[in-house]
């Protein structure tokens, strides 16, 4: 069967020091899926997900984004390609209000981020942009709190908008509900729905109600390599899983 | 006549630096003793001030003072200006000015040659007569083979050259040099290179620490005595930091030392009461150049500069500093240097008796010659 | 023009600055506009970059010997002349910057030491810096090949033209695009990166900027005293325009003239009075800013004016 | 037989020679390290603080007659006693900031340290005496070596050692690695951190204040020792990475041995030849040569 | 209010304020806890659960008020002083200290008490730790860094723990495996303050549950009466 795969890695393989925290993991995302990640803790999720962004480099492997082998290119370069990340511990711009973190990922678009001459009024055109996208996570009211000052959950919110900025064409969210409160976590899955329209989104979690409600197709990894993949049903009738992950022998 | 009838002396000097022992406070108090013996003795009908800061070494901090004295002080002539750089960045000042310059404590003959003109006298010594008359004297003596340890910058290398011209001219040979970064702190290194070349002589082309330190570092590796050390540029103030035991019989040329005679004794002794400390060269010219100029002063009863520097020229200086010394058209004070040998620790009787002198440099052949000048005031036959 | 519009502040200390030659001493003032310059191209990096450069001596005593040298052999305009020195401090800045931020943290700041010295040896050693003497007799020149700055006043308004337009574009470069990503940087790098922005340039261009601009201090500088030294190359400059930026305020706009201002003048003051105690006092002057006096001067004004429309 | 075309025998001798100033590095550099790794501060003071050593023996001489072999001791434990109160009075309200702070800091009581010392001292400063014990030397036939020198290469070495042992191989090594990172966590675990700290800093002086004894001998004790060698120091700490203890000791006697050959080759460079190194050490290995690569 | 006077009372915080810099985030919590119970903070992102640990163990920039440990009050001391009276505190953020290795981590905090879990017996209950042993602790996944972040404090002997969000990004293997770990520290007599974002974790183990608003407590719940006031829960919750 043919695919339109984004997203493709072959026998990628990152070793530290000889433990192998990656092992020869094959994932194909398809285009416009969102695809989960799970697996028990120390599989390797997050570092998949550092070295598709490039923040590690895989010691074997082949990673290729829509075609182009990518296996090689800087990480702000693959983040150019439209491959935006989030991270596993909330990452805001602490002493900037959430309109100006929003706003700063905005700009890149105009070209114009090294332009030191130019006043800052050029950038008020964004702000309507910004504000919308804040109100997509229900930040609006905290348009002018600086970051820092945001609680925990909010601030994870602020951070999917921010990377929503970029209109990612592939979305990796490592743990995007991960402490938050239960209308926090509603909230936020209603807006990857939302926002997986027109975009294929990669994501770790381990809230499987999340999975189970979100996502297209499911790959399981334990001590980094692919345990199992599918739909939810199939892979969370899979014993293998069942007992590695959930917990359950079967 | 004399403006506002107050002469105003200023002295720029280092108060903190490195050479604050070779000039520093002691030359301030030198000119203090100058302006009270004057005022006491000549009963001036004008008013004399000084005031004195410390310039650090920095010729942009001596620029700016000087350029603040004369734009808003009125001072009448700065003096001491120790350290090259900044005798030359105040000289340019004074002359833009009008304002005359009496240097004590700089040691480069670029003040009196290539930088000369006509506000500025040099008074105490340059290198040209402290590096000529070491490297001749010991040469002559039968020192003939030299090994030169120069500090990598402008004032090592002219300090080198001139010393190294003379020893060629007396027949010497140079086994070798060796150029050490500027400032440094080991010198074990260039000094064993001294140590193969076969030298009788190793020659101190350098100044303030890294002369004592090389010194120390010579006679720590054995050098000493097995080879001579020629300072090319030292002060008592140096030999009393260092000590007699590492300096001993070790040569240099200065143009004063307290222990001369009942007249260089007799001055000497009473800084001492002051500064707790014996004079140094630098010190003992400031108190005979300040002398000089307030002399001329009165003489001329003016203090316009042409009139005083034309004054200071035509008389002849005779103090406890020089006999008969003169000042030359470049600018340059020329008179008697003397080659020191440093006592050994057991021939010193009294505190601050450090020097044996072995010969005294007349005037006329201690200082550069005006045939070599480079100085454009020097009307040369053509 | 630009800066009219900014606030009726800034206008009455332009017109403070237009009288200011004729009251006090010129060639002070002109030391202090130096300066003022120097500290606020320094806090460019530091106060809204995050990195703090311990070789800035190197871009400012770096252009200062090539704009006198320039001038005094080559007879060049000191417009050109600066301009000149600004460049070379621009092409410096690019090579410190490019190999000090490589790191981050105070290892960056020992590596902008380490290769501040090295220019400082080189300022020793080449020919053309008269090493130790220093060039003096720098000539001020004419500007344009018209105006002779060796009248104090011309000098004065020419140093302050420029410095005005120094400040100017530091103050613009904070605000704009560029200056936005740079506080995101500082902020978090990694997740700037995940954006798509790639830092290192970034910091890069923040460096030159500085570089050039603290250059054009020096170039003055030189012009100013008519003298170019080791003094402007040595460690000590470095942490002389870091004490003066601390003092007026990291991260403000008008700290650093401000501190520029205060220590300046405590130098002159001082100089003559206290004599070695000078390093003594800008030593505990640094302590007491570190310690207690965070904000700086302007930091602290404006944080107490914060306070009351806060409350 | 020749190398560099320098008869073997003289290389011999500079390599020596070399190895004598690389074990001043070496020391400065891993007090330096020991109070990075432990505080996460650039001791600017060190040079000061060096220099501050060698004083003490000095004075201690003059005034009081103390042994060079008593102020060995004696430094060391002054000058760690002044590092502990500055840590309690100053360092100690630092850390919750940026750690610029910390350098900035130390930056000015460089500053006083050295300016009350040349207001008292002066600038040319002076020279003290090789311990009697010491004096002379051995002819090595390539080099004529000076007791103390030989003296100065093991006192160090065995200074080193120790350190790198207390700190990468025990556990109250491991302790103070932790305070580093989250102090405040360490002391919720129920370490007493402050205490530790203000100790760690004490001893990280203290080993600047043992290398100005060790220097005293050998070069005039002056208050501007220190100002200048401490700018190497930071360029040889920069090359060996702060990350490791081992590194900081290796590179400072590496680049002194290498110092010492430029000195025989290239004299002119020997100034700026660490920082050469430096700059191609970052070009290669950001993270130094035993630094934890980012 | 809660009737388990009989017990003799481990900690008991009254008007506890905290602050962060300017922003006042406690505005007077009191709680109490005897020996022996478990109980919970529950509220939402943000609500000072993890600030009023921090208050306790003395890491908040500021606060006020009270805080009783076994009858002395210890607001004064500093935190090492806190912790060798015998509270363990293991933080949201885990605090795994990368400089060490995993052991070293483990081993880092002194025995305040006799009668802690021994290493073999922590090993036991958290074999990956065993496993990554010699590996930097900051190179272990989130999970396992919770993992040994909790296995820290077993090994010290404190008495009373504060747990902050340990099932925080764990997989349900491993969270089921932590609720049997906390039945065993009850059964041996530890006491806890649990703070919990996951609900149905929580409340099967905890004796009370106190809730949180906005720095109050806006709710104490007995483990009896949970059935009936579920619903308040749910909507103050969220569950
Ligand atoms: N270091 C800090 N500086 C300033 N404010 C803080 C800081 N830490 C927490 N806060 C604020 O204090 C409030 C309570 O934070 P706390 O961490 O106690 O929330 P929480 O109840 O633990 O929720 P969660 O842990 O899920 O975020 C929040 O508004 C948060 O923004
Ligand atoms: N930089 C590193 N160096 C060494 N080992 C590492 C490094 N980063 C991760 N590991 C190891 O790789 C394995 C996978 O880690 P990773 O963080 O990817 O797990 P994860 O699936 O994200 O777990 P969690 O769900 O708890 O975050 C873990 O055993 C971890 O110890
Ligand atoms: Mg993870
Ligand atoms: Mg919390």
């Amino acid at each position: 069967m043919t695919q339109d795969l984004i997203l493709e890695t072959r026998g990628l393989t990152k070793e530290f020091k000889g433990f192998a925290a990656v092992s020869d993991v094959n994932l194909r995302v398809q285009r416009g899926h969102i695809h989960a990640l799970i697996g028990p803790n120390g599989a390797g999720k997050t570092t998949v997900f550092n070295l598709l962004t490039k923040f590690l480099q895989p010691s074997r492997g082949t990673i290729t984004f829509n075609g182009h082998d990518i296996s090689h290119e800087e990480p702000a370069q693959i983040a150019r390609r439209g491959v935006i990340r989030s991270f596993q511990i909330s990452a805001t711009f602490g002493h900037m209000t959430a309109m100006e973190n929003v706003r700063v990922a905005l700009q890149r678009k105009l070209g114009t981020s090294f332009h030191f001459w130019r006043p800052e009024a050029s950038l008020h055109g964004l702000n309507a942009r910004a504000l919308e996208l804040l109100e997509a996570v229900d930040l609006a009211s905290y348009a002018r709190t600086l970051a820092a000052e945001m609680p925990y959950g909010r601030k994870r919110a602020l951070e999917i908008a921010t990377t929503l900025a970029l209109d990612p064409e592939l979305m990796l969210l490592d743990e995007p509900t991960q402490g938050m409160g239960h209308e926090d976590v509603d909230r936020v899955v209603e807006l990857i729905r939302k926002v997986s329209a027109n975009r294929t989104v990669l994501m770790v979690e381990h809230n499987l109600s999340v999975v189970e409600t979100l996502s297209d197709r499911i790959t399981v990894l334990q001590r980094g390599q692919i345990l199992a993949e599918g739909g939810y049903a199939e892979v969370s009738q899979d014993p293998r899983v069942l007992e590695a992950y959930v917990g359950v022998e079967a | 006549q004399i403006s506002d009838n107050l002469v105003r002396i200023g002295v720029l000097t280092d108060l903190s630096g490195v050479y604050s022992d070779v000039a520093g406070k002691g030359t301030v108090i030198a000119t203090q003793m100058a302006i009270d013996d004057f005022v006491a003795k000549e009963k001036p009908a004008f008013k004399i001030e000084s005031i004195s800061a410390d310039h650090q070494n920095k010729g942009d901090v001596a620029a700016n003072k000087a350029r603040e004295w004369f734009e808003r002080e009125k001072i009448d002539v700065v003096s001491e200006l120790v350290t090259t750089s900044v005798a030359l960045a105040v000289q340019k000042i004074a002359k833009e000015k009008n304002k005359v310059v009496l240097v004590s404590g700089a040691a480069s003959t670029r003040v009196t040659n290539e930088d000369c003109n006509d506000v500025t006298v040099h008074w105490t010594y340059d290198t040209y007569a402290v590096a000529n008359g070491t490297a001749k004297a010991v040469t002559k003596a039968g020192g003939k083979k030299w090994f030169f340890l120069t500090a990598d910058y402008a004032f090592g290398h002219s300090l080198e050259k001139d010393a190294i011209d003379v020893v060629k001219a007396n027949g010497g040979e140079v086994m070798g040099t060796v150029r050490h970064p500027f400032p440094g702190s080991d010198f074990s290194s260039f000094l064993l290179k001294a140590q193969s070349s076969g030298a009788q002589i190793i020659g101190l082309a350098n100044a303030g620490g890294d002369t004592i330190n090389s010194i120390k570092q010579a006679a720590e590796f054995g050098v000493t005595p097995k080879q001579q050390l020629a300072g090319l540029l030292m002060f008592i103030s140096d030999v009393h930091s260092l000590g007699l035991k590492t300096t001993q019989s070790m040569y240099l040329t200065e143009g004063f030392y307290w222990n001369l005679n009942d007249d260089t004794r007799a001055w000497s002794k009473r800084f001492f009461e002051q500064a707790k400390r014996m004079p140094t060269m630098v010190q003992a010219g400031q108190y005979s150049s300040v002398m000089h100029y307030l002399k001329a002063v009165k003489a001329a009863g003016t203090d316009d500069t042409a009139k005083v520097m034309a004054q200071m020229k035509k008389t002849p200086v005779n103090d406890f500093f020089a006999k008969g010394g003169t000042i030359r058209e470049d600018g340059r004070m020329v008179h008697d240097m003397y080659l020191l040998q440093v006592k050994k620790p057991a021939e010193s009787t009294t505190p601050w008796d450090y020097y044996k002198v072995v010969a005294t440099i007349p005037a006329a052949e201690a200082f550069q010659p005006l045939a070599a000048s480079k100085c454009a005031l020097v009307k040369k036959p053509s | 023009m630009k800066l009219i519009r900014l606030n009726a502040g800034w206008l009455a200390l332009l017109a403070l600055a237009l009288v200011a030659p004729f009251v006090f001493y010129p060639t002070f003032l002109m030391k202090v506009l130096c300066f003022a310059l120097f500290a606020s191209a320094f806090n460019l990096l530091l106060g809204f970059a995050g990195l703090l450069s311990f070789g800035h001596a190197a871009f400012f005593g770096g252009a200062a010997y090539v704009c006198a040298a320039l001038s005094k052999n080559y007879g060049l305009t000191p417009e050109l002349a600066v301009l000149a020195g600004a460049a070379v401090a621009a092409v410096l800045g690019l090579g410190v910057g490019a190999l000090s931020i490589r790191r981050s943290g105070i290892y960056m700041t020992m590596i902008t030491l380490a290769l501040a010295q090295l220019v400082f040896f080189l300022a020793v050693q080449l020919p053309f810096t008269g090493g130790e003497d220093g060039l003096q007799g720098v000539p001020r020149g004419k500007l344009f090949g018209l105006i002779d700055l060796n009248d104090n006043i011309a000098m004065y308004f020419f140093v302050l033209a420029v410095f005005v337009a120094g400040f100017w574009l530091i103050r613009r470069t904070v605000s704009s695009p560029f200056g936005q990503v740079l506080k995101a940087i500082r902020e978090n790098e990694p997740r700037a990166i995940s954006l798509g922005y790639d830092v290192a340039r970034y910091k890069l261009l923040a460096f030159v900027l500085s570089a050039a601009l603290a250059g054009v201090a020096g170039g003055l500088k030189s012009l100013v005293f008519q003298l170019a030294s080791l003094t402007d190359v040595h460690w000590h400059m470095s942490g002389e325009v870091v004490l003066m930026t601390l003092l007026g305020g990291l991260g403000t706009i008008a700290g650093p003239a401000v501190g520029a201002l205060t220590i300046v003048t405590l130098e002159n003051e001082l100089a003559d009075k206290v004599g070695s105690w000078v390093t003594v006092i800008m030593g505990v002057i640094f302590v007491v800013c570190v310690l207690a006096f965070r904000r700086g001067l302007v930091g602290e004004i404006l944080a107490l004016r914060g306070r009351r429309s806060g409350s | 037989m020749e190398l560099f075309g320098i008869p073997s025998k003289a290389l011999f001798g500079q390599l020596l020679l070399g190895l004598i100033n690389g074990s001043f590095y070496a020391v400065l550099s891993l007090g330096l390290a020991v109070i990075f790794g432990l505080l996460n501060i650039i001791n600017f003071s060190h040079g000061a603080l060096y220099m501050v050593g060698a004083f003490v023996a000095l004075l201690g001489l003059n005034h009081l007659g103390m042994s060079y072999w008593t102020a060995l001791l004696v430094a060391p434990a002054l000058v760690g006693a002044l590092g502990m109160l500055i840590e309690r009075t100053m360092l100690k309200h630092l850390y919750k900031l940026d750690h610029l702070y910390g350098l900035l800091l130390t930056f000015g009581l460089a500053l006083i340290g050295e300016g009350l010392f040349r207001y008292y001292f002066g600038v040319s400063g002076e020279s003290y005496p090789v311990p009697e014990q010491l004096q002379g030397g051995v002819d090595l036939g390539f080099i004529f070596l000076p007791l103390y020198r030989g003296w100065v290469v093991l006192a160090s070495l065995a200074v080193c050692t120790a350190t790198w042992y207390l700190i990468e191989r025990t556990s109250l090594g491991a302790t103070l690695r932790a305070a580093t990172q989250r102090p405040d966590l360490v002391q919720a675990l129920g370490i007493n951190v402050p205490l530790m700290v203000t100790l760690t800093y004490g001893a990280g002086v203290a080993l600047a204040a043992f290398a100005g004894v060790l220097a005293a001998p050998v070069i005039q004790v002056n208050p501007v020792m220190g100002s200048n060698l401490i700018i190497v120091v930071f360029a040889v700490v920069v090359i060996g990475g702060m990350g490791s203890i081992a590194g900081s000791i290796i590179t400072g006697l590496g680049l002194g041995v290498i110092e010492g050959l430029t000195k025989v080759i290239y004299p002119e460079a020997s100034a700026v030849v660490i920082f050469v190194i430096m700059i191609v050490v970052l070009l290669f290995r950001p993270a130094g040569l035993f630094g934890k690569q980012a | 209010m809660s009737g388990a006077g009989y017990k003799n009372e481990m900690l008991r915080i009254s008007d506890l304020h905290a602050f962060y810099g300017e922003s006042h985030i406690l505005h007077g919590i009191d709680l109490q806890v005897n020996e022996g119970e478990l109980v919970t903070l529950l509220g939402r992102n943000g609500s000072g659960r993890s600030t009023t640990l921090k208050a306790v163990m003395g890491l908040v920039g500021r606060r006020t008020g009270s805080v009783m440990f076994n009858g002395n009050e210890v607001t004064a001391l500093a935190p090492h002083r806190i912790a060798r009276l015998g509270v363990g505190y293991c933080p949201e953020e885990r605090g795994i200290f990368a400089g060490l290795s995993t052991e070293e981590n483990l081993m880092l905090a002194p025995e305040v008490r006799s009668g802690g879990m021994t290493v073999e017996e922590i090993y036991q209950v958290f074999p990956n730790l065993h496993e990554r042993r010699h590996s930097p602790g900051t190179r272990l996944s989130g999970g396992e860094q919770q993992m040994l972040a909790m296995a820290r404090i077993l090994r010290t002997g404190a008495r009373l723990l504060l747990l902050d969000e340990i099932t925080e990004g764990l997989a349900p293997v491993i969270v089921k495996k932590l609720g049997e770990v906390i039945r065993l520290l009850k059964t041996r007599g530890y006491t806890i303050v649990l703070v919990e974002q996951n609900f149905r974790f929580a409340a099967p183990l905890a004796d009370r549950h106190y809730v949180l608003e906005h720095g109050r407590i806006v709710a104490t719940v007995q483990k009896d009466e949970l059935a009936d006031k579920t619903e308040m829960l749910h909507q103050l919750l969220g569950v």
